[in-house]
C-alpha cells in the first residue's frame, strides 16, 4: 500500500504542462534578477502558513537581489482584487498572487496581461476560465490536497464508514478548494464513505472545539473518520474527544492538512492517521524564483507544484513537521 | 432646557401581564429550546450534551458578564473584545516558556487591562462615543499585538494546565466551566450586592440625578469599561491556555457574540435595566440553539439566519414591552 | 394687515381647563387687538401657561372657543397653532445648532425650486426678517455659534418669518441680561409696530409696564382684571397678583431657632450671580425668593458642588469648607434636593428603594457591600415618614405620581441625615395633598434642628414657610426680610428690583 | 493641567483644532507624496482613488445615516448579497438587469433595517447587528458558500478600467456619487431637513418635519449605496462572494468619522467624507508601497481616529466650537454625554 505520495503531477490541471522541477530560474536567473521590481500580494501577514511563506519569499528576494513590495489580503479577496491593480499600476517587473477566490481576480490578470506583467500564482489555483491569464501556478494545490486527503482517507477505513467534515471559513478558495477535492474523489474512488455532516469553524481551534463537542454529542461513537480543511481545527476535534470522557485509542481515523507540529505528535502517537505536509518555506521561496525566471524572460512552466507529502506513522519519523 | 415635549409619557401604572410577560419571556424560550432539542434529537438531551453547552458558552460567558455592565451603564457596546482577547492569548503563551504559564497568564491579563484603562479615561472621563472609541483601541491594541509576535502563532507548551482547565474535577463539570460560573456569581454578586452596581444602574438610569446624588458618575462608566476589557483578557488567557495555540485573530466576533447574547438576554442598550442572570440566560440560549442545528446538521453557515431574527425578534419584543410600560 | 389699529384678533372666551385634581382655569376671557402688546401677569400657577399651551394648540380647552379675527379656531397641534397664525417664543430655545440662522428662520417651509434650496430667497427672507426686526444678525452664521440672546433672536425671526398674526412671548428675558432685554424690547416694539399683536408674559413687573399695552391679572386660574398699563404700578399690580389669604394652606410650625449653621459670605460666580452672603440657623427656614432667572437655582447648585463658584466662602460649623463637588457637599453635611425632578431628582427605571439609599450607599453597606437587609429597613422607614404612597419600595419610581415621586426625592436626601437642606421649588407640579405632606415634613425637619433653605417661584408659600426670606435680583441680594417685616408686596417689590434691600 | 488648558485656548491651536480633517488630510497627503515615489503619477493616483473606491460609496451612504445620529453595521454584508444577486442573476435578467436587481436588493436591505429602526424602534447598532448576521447568512445559504462567478470574466472590467486614460469607472461613480451627496446635502430642501433631523429631531419635528420619513430614508438610502458598492465590486472581478465585504462596515465608519462626521449626529459633509476616505487610501498605498506590515497600518488608522474623536471633543469645548451641539447643550447648565443625551431618542 502507497502511503507516501510524492505529488508532482495530478488530475484537475491535466491540461497544462505537467512536469518539471521548476528550479531551473535558480542559476543563471540570478545575475540578470539583480534589481527586479517584484510586488507580491499575499494572503495574509498574521497567519501560521502564510507568515513563513512570506519571510522565505522575501528571503529568496534578498538572495537575488529583487526587491519586493509585499501587499496583505488579511484574507480578503475583496481586498486582493484591489491589491491585484494597485501592483499592475506599479508597473513591476513580475506579479505574485496568493489567490484567495477562485474567479474574482480574473479581470485583474486580463489587465496584467495588457500590461505585459508577469504573474505567478502561489499557493492556491484558480479556475480554468484563468488559465492563459497568469504564466505560472506554483505551490501545492488545495484541491490536490483534497485529493490526497481523501485517499489516505479511503483507505484507512477500508473505502466505507461515516464521517464528518470539518471545514475552514465558508466561501474561502482554501476551504472550497480541500472540500471540493477531497469529496470529489471520494466519488471518483466509488467510496461507500458517507460523509453525515460537513460544519464551517473557519480554520480556528476554539470553533472547532466547540462544533466537535456537538458533533461527538450527535454522531458519537457511530463515528469512523474526521476530515479537517487543516490540522488546527483537527486538534480542536481531538480535545473535544479526550474531553468527553473517550479514550485516545477509540479516536475516529482523522486526516488533516498542513503538516502541523503537534499533528505530527499525534501521529507519532497512533491517535491521528495523517497530516498532508506542504513546506510553507518552499512555497514561498519557489514563488519567487519562479516569478523571477519569468521576469527575466525565461520559459516556465504553466504548472510548478512543490511536493506534497502524505504524512502517516510510516513515514513519520523521516518527515519534519511545517511549523 | 427639558420641556414637555421631550418628557417621556409617564408611566403611571405597570401592567402585570406585560410585566410577566417580560420576565417569563426568556426562560420559556429556553424551556421551548430544550423541549423542541429532545424531540429532534435523541442525544440533545444527555448530561454530556447539555455539559458541552455549557462549556461551550464559558469563554464568551465571562465577556458577557463585562458587556453586560457597559450595556447597564448605559455605555454602548465595547467593539475592542476581540483586541483584548488576543493580547491576553498571545502575551500569556508567548511568555510562557521565559516566565511560566501563570505569570504570563497574569501579565496577559494586565496588559488588557493597562487597554481597558485607556478605554475607560477616553470613555469615562473624557466622554467619547463609546462605539467609535472602542473600535479604535481595538484597532490600535490588536496592531500592536500583532506587531509583537510578528504576526504568527505561539504554540503553548502547558498540556498539565490544558487538561486541568478541560478536566471534569467536580461532578463531572469542566474546570472552565466552574471559573466561568465564578466569574458570573461574582459579576452578579458585584452588580447586585455592591455600592459600586448600585451606581451602575443609576447611571445608566439618569446620569444627571446620579451626579447629583454625590455618585462618581465618569468613574463607573469608566469602570464598566475598564472591567469588560479585563474579563476580555483574562477569556483570552484560559482561551490560549485551553488550545495551547494562540493567534492574533482568536477574538474575531467575540464581541459581537457577547452583544447578541446580552440583547437576547433582555438587558437594555438604553441603560439602567438588566441584571448577569439575564444576560447568561441569553446566552444559553444563543448556544443552546446552535447546539440544536448543528446536531441536526442545518449547514454553520447559514444559522445567521435564525440569530440575526432571534436578536431583532428578542429586541422588538423589549422594546414592545417597555412602550407598553411594561418590563421596564 | 389691512385692519385698524382697534380690531380685535384674539378672542379666547369661557376657557375652561382642568387637569386630574386641578382646575387649572376656569372661565377665562382674553381678548387681544391688532398692534397692541398685551401683558398677562400671575403667580406661577396662576394659570398664564395653561392658558397659553390652549392657544398653542399643546392641551386642547374643555370649554370655551378660541377666534381668530372673527373665525373660529380649532387647533389639534402646535403646527396647526402656527398655521393659523399664532406664533410662540418660549424660555427655551429649540433651534438646530448645525444649520444657519437662515435656514433655521425658514426651517418649516424652506424656499425651493425642484427640491432645491432657493439660497438667494432663503437669505432674502432672513435679511429681511432680521431687518425687520431691526436685528444685526448674520444669516449665514451656523446657529450653534451664536450666544444665547442671538439664538433668541433666531427663535423670534423664526416665528415672526411665518408671518404671524399673534405672538405669545413667554418669559423670554428669563436668561437674557438687561441689556440684551432692552435689545428685545426694541424687536418687540417693531414687531407691534407692524401690527403684529403682542401677548407677553413675565415676572419682571417693571418690563411689564414698559412695554404693554394692556395687563390681564390671572389668579387661581381667573382672570382678576384687565386694564390698561397707564398709570398702573407695580405695588398695584402686585396687590392685584396675591390677594389672598393663605395662612391655612400653608400651617407654619413654631420652632426654637438655635446657633448659624450655614454661613455664605461674598459667594460669586462670574456672569451669574454677584457677592451672596447668608446666613441659616439650626431649625431655621430661610427662603430664597426671586423671579425666574434671578440665579437663586445657581446659588444652590454652587453651594452643593454642581456648579463651581469663583469667590466667596461657605463656612459650616463655624468651620470654612471648599465645596468642589456633590461628593465633598454631601460628606459636609449639605444635601440638595433638585428643581428638575426627571433631570436631576430620580432615576424612573429605579426601584424607590434604590433611589432613596443611592446617596447613602456607604450607610448600609459594609466594605462595599450592601447589607439588604438594613437598606430595606431604612429605605422603607423613610418612605414611611415621608408619607411615600404606596409605600412600596420595590416598585419602579416611574409608576409613582409627581408627588410622590418628589417624596422619594426628599426621602433619598433625608437619608443622608444632612445639618443644611436645600430645596429647589420643592412642590412644583405637585398636587394640593401632596404639597401639604412635603411642607409638614419640612416644618418637622426644622423642628428636628435640621438648616433650611427653601426655594419657590409660589410667594404665599415662601412666605408662609419661611423664618426668614432673601431676596435675589439679577445675581444679587436685594432684601433680607424677617418673617414679621416679609409680605408678598415687600419680596415681590425686592424682586422685581423696585426696592433695594433697607 | 492649566498650561494645558491654555494651549488649547491659543488661537493657533483651536484654528488647528477647528479645521483638523483638512490638517490631517494634508498632513496624510504631505507624508504620502513625500515617502512614495510617483505617487503623483496620474496612473499611481488613478489606481490609488480606484482601490478606494467601493469603500468610498458605501461611504457616501453611511455619511447619510451617521448624520441621523445612526449607525449601519449591515452594509457589508448588503455588499455582498447584492453582488451575488447581481451575478446570480445574470442568466436570467441579463447583465444590465441583474445589476439593477443588485441595487434593488441593496434597496430592500435598507428598508429592512429602516424597518427595524425607525418602526419597530429598536436601537441602530443592534438592529444593523441583526440584519448584519442575517444578510450575511443568507448570502451563505444563497450560494452555499461557494463564490459565483459570471460568464463573461471580461464584461465587469469596463467598470474598473480606467476611462480613456482618466480615472475607472466606478472612481467617477465614487466621485459624482460624492457631488451628488453635497449638492443633496448642502443645496436641497431635503438635505437641509435631513441635518436638522440629526441635528435636533425634537426642533425639526416641531418645525413640521417628518422625522421618521427621513430617518428611514437614511438607512434606504444606506442600503441603495451598499447595494450599488457590491454591483460594481461583483462586476469588477465577476464574482459574487458570501465572503465579500466583511471588512467593509467598520472600515467604511472610520473613514466617515475621520472625514468629521459626528457620530451623534447633525454634523457632516460629502467633502469630509471625502477628505475621510481619501486618508485612508493614502494611508494603505503609502505604508503598502513602503512594504509596512498591515497591523502597522491599523495602528496609524486607529490612532488618527482616535486623535480625530479626542479633538472634536476639545473642540466641542472649546470657544470656537462652531459646530458643536454640545456647546449649546452645555451653555449654563452642566456638561452631558452626546451619546447619553441622544443616542435613542425614541424609546423612553
Amino acid at each position: 500500500m502507497k502511503h507516501v505520495l510524492r505529488l508532482g503531477t495530478l488530475t484537475a490541471v491535466g491540461a497544462l504542462a505537467l512536469t518539471g522541477c521548476g528550479n531551473d530560474g535558480n542559476g543563471n536567473g540570478a545575475e540578470s534578477a539583480e534589481g527586479l521590481e517584484i510586488c507580491y500580494v499575499a494572503a495574509a501577514e498574521s497567519h501560521a502558513y502564510a507568515s513563513p511563506a512570506n519571510a522565505a519569499f522575501q528571503e529568496a528576494a534578498e538572495e537575488h537581489g529583487v526587491h519586493v513590495t509585499l501587499l496583505s489580503q488579511e484574507f480578503d479577496a475583496q481586498t486582493g482584487t484591489d491589491q491585484l491593480r494597485t501592483c499592475i499600476g506599479r508597473n513591476p517587473d513580475g506579479i505574485v498572487l496568493w489567490p484567495l477566490d477562485p474567479q474574482a481576480y480574473i479581470p485583474g490578470l486580463v489587465e496584467a496581461q495588457d500590461a505585459d506583467i508577469p504573474v505567478v500564482l502561489i499557493n492556491s489555483p484558480m479556475d480554468e476560465d484563468a488559465e492563459g491569464l497568469y504564466t505560472s501556478f506554483t505551490g501545492p494545490d488545495t484541491y490536490e490536497q483534497g485529493v490526497m486527503a481523501a485517499e489516505v482517507m479511503h483507505e484507512e477505513l477500508g473505502g466505507e464508514g461515516q464521517i464528518v467534515i470539518i471545514a475552514g471559513q465558508a466561501g474561502n478558495g482554501t476551504t472550497i478548494g480541500r472540500t471540493d477535492g477531497f469529496n470529489n474523489m471520494l466519488e471518483e474512488l466509488g467510496s461507500e464513505i458517507e460523509v453525515l455532516q460537513t460544519v464551517n469553524a473557519d480554520f480556528d481551534q476554539q470553533r472547532a472545539l466547540e462544533l466537535s463537542r456537538d458533533l461527538i454529542s450527535r454522531h458519537g461513537d457511530a463515528l469512523d473518520g474526521v476530515y479537517a480543511n487543516d490540522d488546527t481545527m483537527a486538534r480542536g476535534f481531538v480535545d473535544a474527544w479526550t474531553e468527553s470522557g473517550r479514550e485516545l485509542d477509540d479516536m475516529p481515523a482523522i486526516v488533516g492538512i498542513n503538516g502541523q507540529q503537534d499533528a505530527f505528535a499525534g501521529i507519532e502517537e497512533g491517535y491521528y492517521t495523517a497530516t498532508i505536509v506542504q513546506s510553507p518555506e518552499e512555497d514561498g521561496r519557489l514563488a519567487l524564483e519562479t516569478i523571477v525566471s519569468a521576469a527575466t524572460g525565461e520559459e516556465v512552466d504553466t504548472r510548478i507544484p512543490i511536493p506534497l507529502t502524505v504524512v502517516t506513522q510510516e513515514n513519520v519519523a523521516d518527515e519534519e513537521p511545517a511549523f | 432646557m427639558t420641556s414637555a415635549a421631550t418628557l417621556p409619557p409617564r408611566v403611571t401604572e405597570e401592567k402585570t401581564a406585560n410585566k410577566i410577560l417580560g420576565w417569563i419571556a426568556l426562560p420559556v424560550g429556553i424551556l421551548a429550546l430544550l423541549v423542541i432539542g429532545s424531540l429532534l434529537s435523541e442525544q440533545f438531551f444527555t448530561t454530556r450534551n447539555l455539559t458541552n453547552v455549557l462549556i461551550n458558552m464559558s469563554i464568551v460567558g465571562i465577556i458577557v458578564v463585562g458587556m453586560t455592565f457597559v450595556f447597564i451603564v448605559r455605555g454602548l457596546a465595547d467593539l475592542s473584545v476581540p483586541a483584548m482577547v488576543a493580547i491576553g492569548a498571545l502575551l500569556t503563551l508567548s511568555l510562557q516558556p521565559s516566565l511560566g504559564s501563570l505569570v504570563g497568564a497574569l501579565v496577559g491579563i494586565l496588559a488588557a487591562s493597562a487597554a481597558g484603562l485607556i478605554n475607560g479615561l477616553f470613555i469615562g472621563y473624557f466622554r467619547l462615543n463609546p462605539v467609535i472609541t472602542t473600535l479604535a483601541t481595538g484597532t490600535i491594541v490588536l496592531g500592536i499585538a500583532q506587531a509583537a509576535v510578528g504576526g504568527v502563532i505561539v504554540y503553548g507548551d502547558d498540556p498539565a494546565l490544558q487538561s486541568f482547565l478541560t478536566g471534569r474535577i467536580i461532578l463531572g463539570i469542566p474546570t472552565i466551566v466552574l471559573i466561568f460560573l465564578a466569574v458570573a456569581v461574582g459579576g452578579h454578586l458585584l452588580l447586585s450586592q455592591t455600592i459600586f452596581g448600585r451606581w451602575v444602574y443609576a447611571a445608566g438610569s439618569n446620569p444627571d440625578a446620579t451626579k447629583a446624588s454625590a455618585v462618581p458618575l465618569n468613574f463607573t462608566k469608566a469602570a464598566a469599561f475598564w472591567m469588560t476589557a479585563t474579563l476580555s483578557g483574562f477569556s483570552g488567557v484560559l482561551l490560549a491556555l485551553t488550545l495551547q495555540t494562540a493567534r492574533p485573530g482568536i477574538g474575531t466576533g467575540y464581541e459581537f457574540d457577547a452583544i447578541t447574547a446580552v440583547v437576547v438576554g433582555g438587558v437594555s442598550l438604553l441603560g439602567g435595566f438588566g441584571n448577569v442572570p439575564r444576560a447568561i440566560g441569553g446566552l444559553l440560549l444563543v448556544t443552546l440553539l446552535s447546539n440544536i442545528m448543528v446536531l441536526n446538521g442545518i449547514p454553520t453557515a447559514s444559522q445567521g439566519l435564525v440569530m440575526g431574527a432571534l436578536i431583532a425578534g428578542a429586541v422588538a419584543l423589549d422594546v414592545y414591552l417597555r412602550r407598553r410600560g411594561g418590563a421596564a | 394687515m389691512t385692519q385698524n389699529a382697534d380690531a380685535t384678533v384674539l378672542a379666547m372666551k369661557g376657557i375652561t381647563k382642568t387637569f386630574p385634581g386641578v382646575k387649572a382655569l376656569a372661565d377665562v376671557d382674553l381678548e387681544v387687538r391688532t398692534g397692541e402688546v398685551h401683558a398677562i401677569v400671575g403667580e406661577n400657577g396662576a394659570g398664564k401657561s395653561t392658558l397659553m399651551k390652549i392657544l398653542a394648540g399643546v392641551h386642547p380647552p374643555d370649554e370655551g372657543s378660541v377666534t381668530i379675527e372673527g373665525e373660529q379656531m380649532w387647533f389639534n397641534s402646535p403646527l396647526e397653532a402656527r398655521r393659523q397664525g399664532v406664533g410662540m417664543v418660549y424660555q427655551e430655545i429649540n433651534l438646530v445648532p448645525d444649520l444657519t440662522v437662515a435656514e433655521n428662520i425658514s426651517l418649516g417651509q424652506l424656499p425651493s425650486s425642484a427640491g432645491f434650496v432657493n439660497r438667494l430667497e432663503l437669505h432674502r427672507t432672513a435679511a429681511r426678517v432680521l431687518k425687520e426686526l431691526g436685528t444685526r444678525l448674520d444669516p449665514q452664521e451656523m446657529v450653534g455659534r451664536l450666544s444665547v440672546s442671538q439664538q433668541q433672536l433666531v427663535e423670534i425671526a423664526k416665528v415672526y418669518a411665518s408671518q404671524p398674526r399673534i405672538v405669545v412671548f413667554d418669559e423670554p428675558t428669563s436668561s437674557l441680561s438687561e441689556h440684551e432685554a432692552k435689545a428685545l424690547f426694541r424687536v418687540i416694539e417693531r414687531m407691534r409696530s407692524n401690527g403684529i399683536a403682542i401677548i407677553y408674559i413675565s415676572h419682571r413687573l417693571r418690563e411689564v409696564l414698559d412695554i404693554s399695552d394692556r395687563v390681564t391679572v390671572l389668579r387661581d386660574g381667573r382672570i382678576i382684571d384687565c386694564r390698561s398699563t397707564e398709570g398702573l404700578t407695580p405695588p398695584e399690580m402686585i396687590r392685584l397678583m396675591v390677594g389672598r389669604d393663605l395662612d391655612d394652606v400653608f400651617p407654619k410650625r413654631h420652632v426654637a431657632i438655635g446657633n448659624p449653621v450655614l454661613e455664605v459670605a461674598g459667594l460669586t460666580r462670574l456672569g451669574v450671580f454677584e457677592d451672596i452672603s447668608l446666613t441659616v440657623r439650626a431649625g431655621e427656614i430661610v427662603g430664597l425668593a426671586g423671579l425666574v432667572g434671578a440665579g437663586r437655582t445657581e446659588v444652590a447648585r454652587a453651594l452643593f458642588g454642581l456648579d463651581r463658584y469663583d469667590a466667596g466662602t461657605i463656612r459650616l460649623h463655624d468651620s470654612e469648607v471648599r465645596i468642589r463637588s456633590p461628593k465633598t457637599a454631601v460628606r459636609a453635611g449639605i444635601a440638595y434636593i433638585p428643581e428638575d425632578r426627571k433631570r436631576d431628582g430620580v432615576a424612573l427605571s429605579l426601584s424607590v428603594k434604590e433611589n432613596i439609599s443611592l446617596p447613602v450607599l456607604r450607610q448600609v453597606a459594609r466594605l462595599g457591600w450592601l447589607q439588604r437587609g438594613a437598606e430595606r429597613r431604612m429605605t422603607q422607614q423613610k418612605a414611611e415618614e415621608l408619607y411615600v404612597s404606596p409605600p412600596a419600595i420595590d416598585r419602579k419610581v416611574a409608576t409613582f405620581s409627581g408627588g410622590n415621586q418628589q417624596k422619594v426625592v426628599l426621602a433619598k436626601w433625608l437619608a443622608s441625615e444632612p445639618t443644611v437642606l436645600i430645596l429647589d421649588e420643592p412642590t412644583r407640579g405637585v398636587d394640593v395633598g401632596a404639597k401639604a405632606d412635603i411642607h409638614t415634613i419640612i416644618g418637622e425637619l426644622a423642628a428636628s434642628g435640621v438648616a433650611i433653605i427653601m426655594i419657590s417661584s409660589e410667594l404665599p408659600e415662601i412666605l408662609a414657610v419661611s423664618d426668614r426670606v432673601y431676596v435675589l435680583h439679577e445675581g444679587r441680594l436685594t432684601a433680607e426680610l424677617d418673617r414679621s417685616a416679609a409680605d408678598e408686596e415687600s419680596v415681590m417689590s425686592a424682586a422685581t428690583g423696585e426696592a433695594v434691600a433697607a | 493641567m492649566n498650561t494645558l488648558k491654555r494651549v488649547f485656548e491659543s488661537p493657533a491651536v483651536l484654528t488647528l483644532i477647528h479645521y483638523r480633517v483638512v490638517v490631517i488630510l494634508i498632513a496624510t497627503l504631505f507624508l504620502s507624496v513625500s515617502l512614495v515615489p510617483g505617487l503623483t503619477e496620474f496612473r499611481t493616483l488613478s489606481l490609488s482613488l480606484d482601490r478606494t473606491a467601493t469603500l468610498g460609496v458605501v461611504a457616501v451612504g453611511l455619511t447619510v445615516v451617521l448624520l441621523m445620529g445612526k449607525l449601519d453595521l449591515s452594509v457589508g454584508s448588503t455588499l455582498a448579497l447584492s453582488g451575488i444577486a447581481t451575478i446570480g442573476l445574470q442568466d436570467q435578467l441579463g447583465p444590465f438587469g441583474a445589476a439593477v436587481a443588485g441595487i434593488v436588493v441593496g434597496v430592500l436591505a435598507g428598508v429592512l433595517n429602516g424597518f427595524l429602526v425607525v418602526t419597530l424602534q429598536i436601537n441602530s447598532l443592534v438592529a444593523t447587528l441583526a440584519s448584519m448576521i442575517f444578510l450575511r447568512a443568507l448570502c451563505h445559504f444563497l450560494t452555499d458558500s461557494n463564490p459565483i462567478s459570471g460568464d463573461d470574466p471580461l464584461f465587469g472590467l469596463t467598470v474598473s478600467r480606467a476611462l480613456g486614460g482618466t480615472f475607472s469607472l466606478r472612481t467617477y461613480v465614487f466621485l459624482i456619487a460624492i457631488l451628488l451627496l453635497f449638492i443633496w446635502l448642502t443645496y436641497t430642501v431635503a438635505g437641509r431637513r435631513l441635518y436638522a433631523v440629526g441635528s435636533n429631531e425634537h426642533a425639526a419635528t416641531a418645525s413640521g418635519i417628518r422625522s421618521n420619513r427621513y430617518l428611514f430614508g437614511a438607512f434606504v438610502f444606506s442600503g441603495f449605496t451598499a447595494g450599488a458598492a457590491g454591483v460594481m465590486q461583483s462586476l469588477a472581478t465577476n464574482t459574487g462572494s458570501p465572503a465579500f465585504g466583511e471588512a467593509t462596515a467598520l472600515t467604511a465608519i472610520a473613514a466617515v468619522v475621520i472625514g468629521g462626521t459626528r457620530l451623534e449626529g447633525g454634523r457632516g459633509s460629502a467633502l469630509g467624507t471625502l477628505g475621510g476616505v481619501l486618508v485612508l487610501a493614502a494611508i494603505t498605498t503609502t505604508l503598502e508601497y513602503e512594504s509596512v506590515p498591515t497591523y502597522y497600518q491599523n495602528i496609524v488608522t486607529g490612532s488618527i481616529l482616535l486623535l480625530l474623536i479626542l479633538l472634536d471633543r476639545i473642540a466641542s469645548n472649546s470657544p470656537r466650537s462652531a459646530l458643536s451641539l454640545n456647546s449649546l447643550l452645555s451653555f449654563g447648565k452642566r456638561d452631558e454625554t452626546p451619546t447619553e443625551k441622544k443616542q435613542e431618542g425614541k424609546v423612553p
